[in-house]
């Protein structure tokens, strides 16, 4: 075990890669030198080279649509998109291609791709780079998305998604680039479509992702402190999302709390619900509920951003509707 | 010209493999036989034929909505495609590809596509592959006047210029973006004048003439092959057909069609073979018969073909 | 009242409008002379001319922007994209500037535009040409969503689509184009969120858009004759959508069954069922069920495609299976 | 040259306005006082100036991430503008869009954008309605060297060459797209090399010498008011700053950057207008001190604003 942040973790994972298999490099804007915008490939280009870590025009179609070529001939990119806003400029590129070829073309062929991408508000970033979306993702057999929470996730989660030979979108939260925590050493390996029990509980079951798992937590205490007791369930990744595991928690709490940054319509939340209402409606002593971002854009003032951003207080309110 | 007889003949046999192939198609569409959308390459034969003999297995090609033309080229089985048309489990994607998807990727063909202008990033980082691990193997962009419009056509000769990948972006100005005429859809005469955009060079050419094409498209596989980089080469040529089959393609003037079917490249190519004595008429005759026997099979294979179990809808999502 | 077929009830929809308001005018591929690739727009070339019926090139970020810049300039475009399944060439265009730049400016500008696509499987198109993927455009705060199931409904959102001061996504099935009907003359307007009861029952509500109205319609006559009594409830609009009406027909049935011909995963099916949770729980006697396509790509071969869109069949059995 | 007395004087002081707002923007992001991402014009205020110079408000221009010299050159209110960068309700955007979507509708502006190239498409729709309304009104769109790589560029020139639309594109190229140089993301060096892809002229002019843009965009303008459609302008310059507050932009080769600093567009304009004795030194130092006094004053007027009220974060997402 190692202490490190959120973003080394996911850094150290491409590392670890990279080092065993020469057919991993990583292309993005200003993915090189400078690092990348928020830090996380910092020292790859200087560790690896130039012919392994490059930096792109602004171009997201072809970051992404020449990554899934790349794929086809035998190599397995990393294309990092600088913000998962950007992800519109190259919709067609996952959504058409990088997640089709192989069905269009009977399972000939693979793409082994991963588009990492930073997702997630708090930084007054505005309306244009602060967005969630990852239910578009899972709206697109083919494509995978993996959303983790903790560094050691990030790091399990970002080996499993290089070797995994699907197109991956692995989605990386900005507020929690710089929390640390401890990592495994070397080739760690997070499974795709395992969950993850972030706390034990008895009470209800809030199943939350990425940085909305500390806002659950947070939540938790307080609520432990009043005598209810959370179980904290993170999918990992949506697609695959494990089911059984929110099976069993909900068969157990008998209430669940779903809890996502999106914006509340047809966020992947829904998507949970249903799946619930379909295979574990008799589980459930109470409605399902839901705490999530409004419908609406991402505003820029701090006070309008803070009121955006689902918070513990929001969660805990709504936990405590639900007894 | 530096063409060998053999190959000067080969290119023959494919383009009237092409030629056999689409006629077929077109009576086949017409008979209900062929479900979906389906883009005829006739009248084109000369630019596929052209640009692939420069061309080996390893070296990859995106191919088009119009692709059939491409997939012979670069050495498809038409018993396999024409299955795939048919939508039948013999077929080159097991059927759930058709016309639009048809693509053998063991014969480096990184997919037909139903996206204008999607083949030109694929084929982009298929030619990074090629460099990355340096092979001298090269990827060829095939695209239309319509797509040079797009997106994609920027994004894609701007970054494989300046990284100076082996890759040729590979016009077809066949006129016409469905029914809009080049001269509606950009305020340009030769495509090739965006290379200078790239700094890349850019060369126009009579599409067809198999020859001319095979010259400038090999001239620059060569350049991509040496390690010079990309060009954009324009073959200028004329769709037959309506833009799929269906489209009566009434917005043609019947006089620039008329014009146009007078230039077929395949009897010029005949002229050629006969001028150069590589081939006698008759010998020419039999290649074209056994080019229409070929496809007879390929309809006869495809017909007895099985369709799809339909469990194969559920398999090939995800690689495991 | 006038006989007509759903893709001439679309242009009546936009004629109507066009010759109300100057300002109106349609852009896209193939639109002018050739009508379109489906024919919908024959003969407004030859009504309003050149100026205003024009062809692109094939150019969807331009499309979708050019019409937003249009639309901040006092226009009301009508913007075509060929097929749904292009979207992902123009969502940033979609996303990130027609959705946001009214919020984005403080509320200070508007951006009316409609993007009319054809949506939708049965033609043996295959996997880039035969989508559904409404939910994402759901997903998009500042977005409307409208899908119409009639030659009626067609022209009436149609013209209150023109005439929303947002950007509205009108959806059309390619299957209904040819589908005739009994439709308004003149200026008829259909309010966009406003539901619409297709079939009156009581035994269990069907939700359902689009050409799986029809779908809806043929299993609930087939149910009839077995003795159960279907309602079949089209929202029209997915946003906004018409909560009220559905919980109304909840609480009378007791039962909700969701159609849909998107993939399962994050279908807008999702986002109904977690309503129906969050506000008409205890209406509910039953599980809420989803009979959608399945999480893959659309194959080409006719006996694949027929298995993968939704069928009465399988309508009928998943309404059997909730008594 | 034929510019006025004043009309030099107005883009002295527009340019000095500017130079000012971003200076002040320098030291209040440094001590926390502006949340989120600010990029900043120094350096390039010629750009802007020369520009809006032939601007009326009913003209349309299309602004960038690094919006603040656009909209001040285009008449914005240094008050209001302070105030949205804090994020206040008294802001154009009333705190909700912040430094990278700061604009004023009112004066044609079709928004700052964080997404890069996203302007260019939508001063093309702008350019439309000009023309479809008949005035003579023109569009603008501003955007960087890093832009020219997207998807918008391309297909925004080709619609508006093909549609002969009123508008200029309007490049500024400061020789960096974040740590990325010129060389980096293109290989060419003049980006006005890309306009005759799309047949349209192009040209390259000093983006830091403020007559020079002056001179060239206002042909441009002419150009498209006339009806003779698009012009590509590309203007050099070079970015002062870090791409935002907080980069320290050490990517930067400190030769270049210092032979940068010696270009400075405003003292070259200084030494022009006491040559043509349009203004004397103490003229001159009177509009910097007026300036600055402006600018201290949008401090304190942002300070003293209010914040939105929270309930603000639900409105404005659609129009009744
Ligand atoms: C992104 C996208 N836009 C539009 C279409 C619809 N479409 C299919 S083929 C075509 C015309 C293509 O013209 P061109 O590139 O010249 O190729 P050609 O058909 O002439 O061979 C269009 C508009 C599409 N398939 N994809
Ligand atoms: C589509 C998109 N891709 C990437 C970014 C991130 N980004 C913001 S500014 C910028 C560099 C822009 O360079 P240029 O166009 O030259 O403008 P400059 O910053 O130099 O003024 C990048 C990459 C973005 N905002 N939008
Ligand atoms: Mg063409
Ligand atoms: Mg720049």
């Amino acid at each position: 075990m190692k202490q490190m942040t959120y973003a080394e973790a996911i850094r150290d994972g491409m590392r670890v890669e990279m080092h065993k298999d020469p057919n991993v490099y990583l292309q993005g804007e200003d993915v090189a030198q400078f690092g990348g915008c928020f830090g996380v490939t910092a020292g790859l280009y200087d560790e690896f080279g130039p012919t392994r870590v490059m930096n792109t025009p602004i171009s997201e179609a072809v970051i992404v649509g020449s990554a899934v070529g790349a794929a086809l001939a035998g190599l397995r990119p990393i294309a990092e998109i600088m913000f998962v806003d950007f992800m519109g400029c190259c919709m067609d590129e996952l959504f058409n291609q990088a997640a089709k070829l192989r069905y269009m073309n009977g399972g000939k062929c693979k793409v082994p791709i991963v588009v990492r991408t930073p997702c997630g508000a708090g930084m007054g970033a505005a309306a244009q780079h602060s967005q969630c979306v990852e239910s578009w993702f899972t709206h697109i057999p083919g494509v995978k998305t993996v959303m983790p929470s903790t560094p050691a996730d990030a790091k399990g989660l970002m080996i499993a998604a290089i070797r995994d030979d699907n197109p991956v979108m692995y989605i990386e939260h900005k507020q929690l680039l710089p929390v640390p925590g401890d990592v495994p050493e070397g080739e760690y390996v997070v499974p795709l479509g395992k969950a993850d029990i972030k706390r034990d509980g008895s009470d209800i079951t809030i199943v939350a992702w990425s940085w909305m798992i500390q806002k659950a937590l947070a939540a938790a205490e307080e609520l432990a402190a009043k005598g209810i007791n959370v179980e904290i369930l993170d999918p990992r990744t949506l697609v695959p999302f494990d089911k059984d595991a929110l099976l069993k928690s909900v068969a157990k709490t008998g209430k669940l709390l779903i809890v996502h940054e999106e914006v509340k319509t047809s966020g992947f939340g829904g998507e949970i619900a249903a799946l619930v209402c379909e295979e574990g409606f008799d589980y459930l002593d109470a409605p399902i509920k839901r705490v999530t971002a409004p419908d609406t854009p991402i505003p820029f003032a701090p006070i309008l951003e803070g009121a955006f951003i689902p918070s513990a207080e929001k969660i805990i309110k709504a936990v405590e509707s639900m007894f | 010209m530096d063409l060998k007889k053999e190959q000067l003949l080969d290119m023959y046999k494919k383009m009237v493999t092409i030629r056999a192939f689409e006629s077929k198609a077109v009576e086949l569409f017409a008979a209900g036989q062929i479900p979906g959308f389906v883009h005829l390459y006739l009248g084109e034969e000369a630019i596929a034929t052209g640009v692939c003999a420069s061309l080996e297995t390893k070296d990859y090609i995106a191919s088009t909505h119009r692709g059939h033309g491409h997939l012979i080229a670069k050495g498809g089985d038409t018993k396999i495609m024409m299955a795939e048309l048919f939508g039948r489990a013999t077929g080159y994607c097991k059927g759930k590809g058709g016309s639009m998807h048809i693509a053998d990727v063991n014969l480096g063909i990184l997919g037909a596509n139903g996206i204008v202008g999607a083949g030109m990033p694929l084929a982009t980082g298929a030619a990074f592959a090629c460099k990355y691990k340096k092979t001298d193997a090269v990827a060829v962009a095939f695209f239309g006047d319509g797509a040079s419009d797009r997106a994609t056509f920027h994004e894609s000769l701007n970054l494989a210029s300046t990284w100076k990948l082996p890759i040729v972006f590979l016009c077809e100005n066949n006129g016409w973006a469905i029914s809009n005429s080049q001269e509606n859809h950009q305020n340009i005469t030769d495509i090739s004048d965006r290379a200078s955009g790239y700094g890349i060079p850019g060369v126009s050419v009579d599409g067809n003439d198999v020859v001319a094409v095979y010259e400038a498209a090999g001239a620059a596989i060569d350049r991509a092959r040496k390690g010079d980089g990309p060009t954009l080469v324009e073959c200028k040529s004329w769709r037959w057909r309506g833009h799929f089959e269906g489209d009566p393609g009434a917005y043609k003037d019947p006089k620039d069609q008329a014009d146009w079917l007078l230039k077929d490249p395949i009897p010029r190519l005949e002229k050629n073979l006969l001028k150069l004595k590589y081939a006698t008429q008759a010998e020419l005759d039999t290649i074209k018969a056994a080019a229409d026997a070929e496809i007879e099979a390929a309809v006869k294979f495809a017909q007895a073909s099985p369709q799809p179990d339909p469990s194969e809808l559920l398999t090939d999502v995800y690689a495991d």
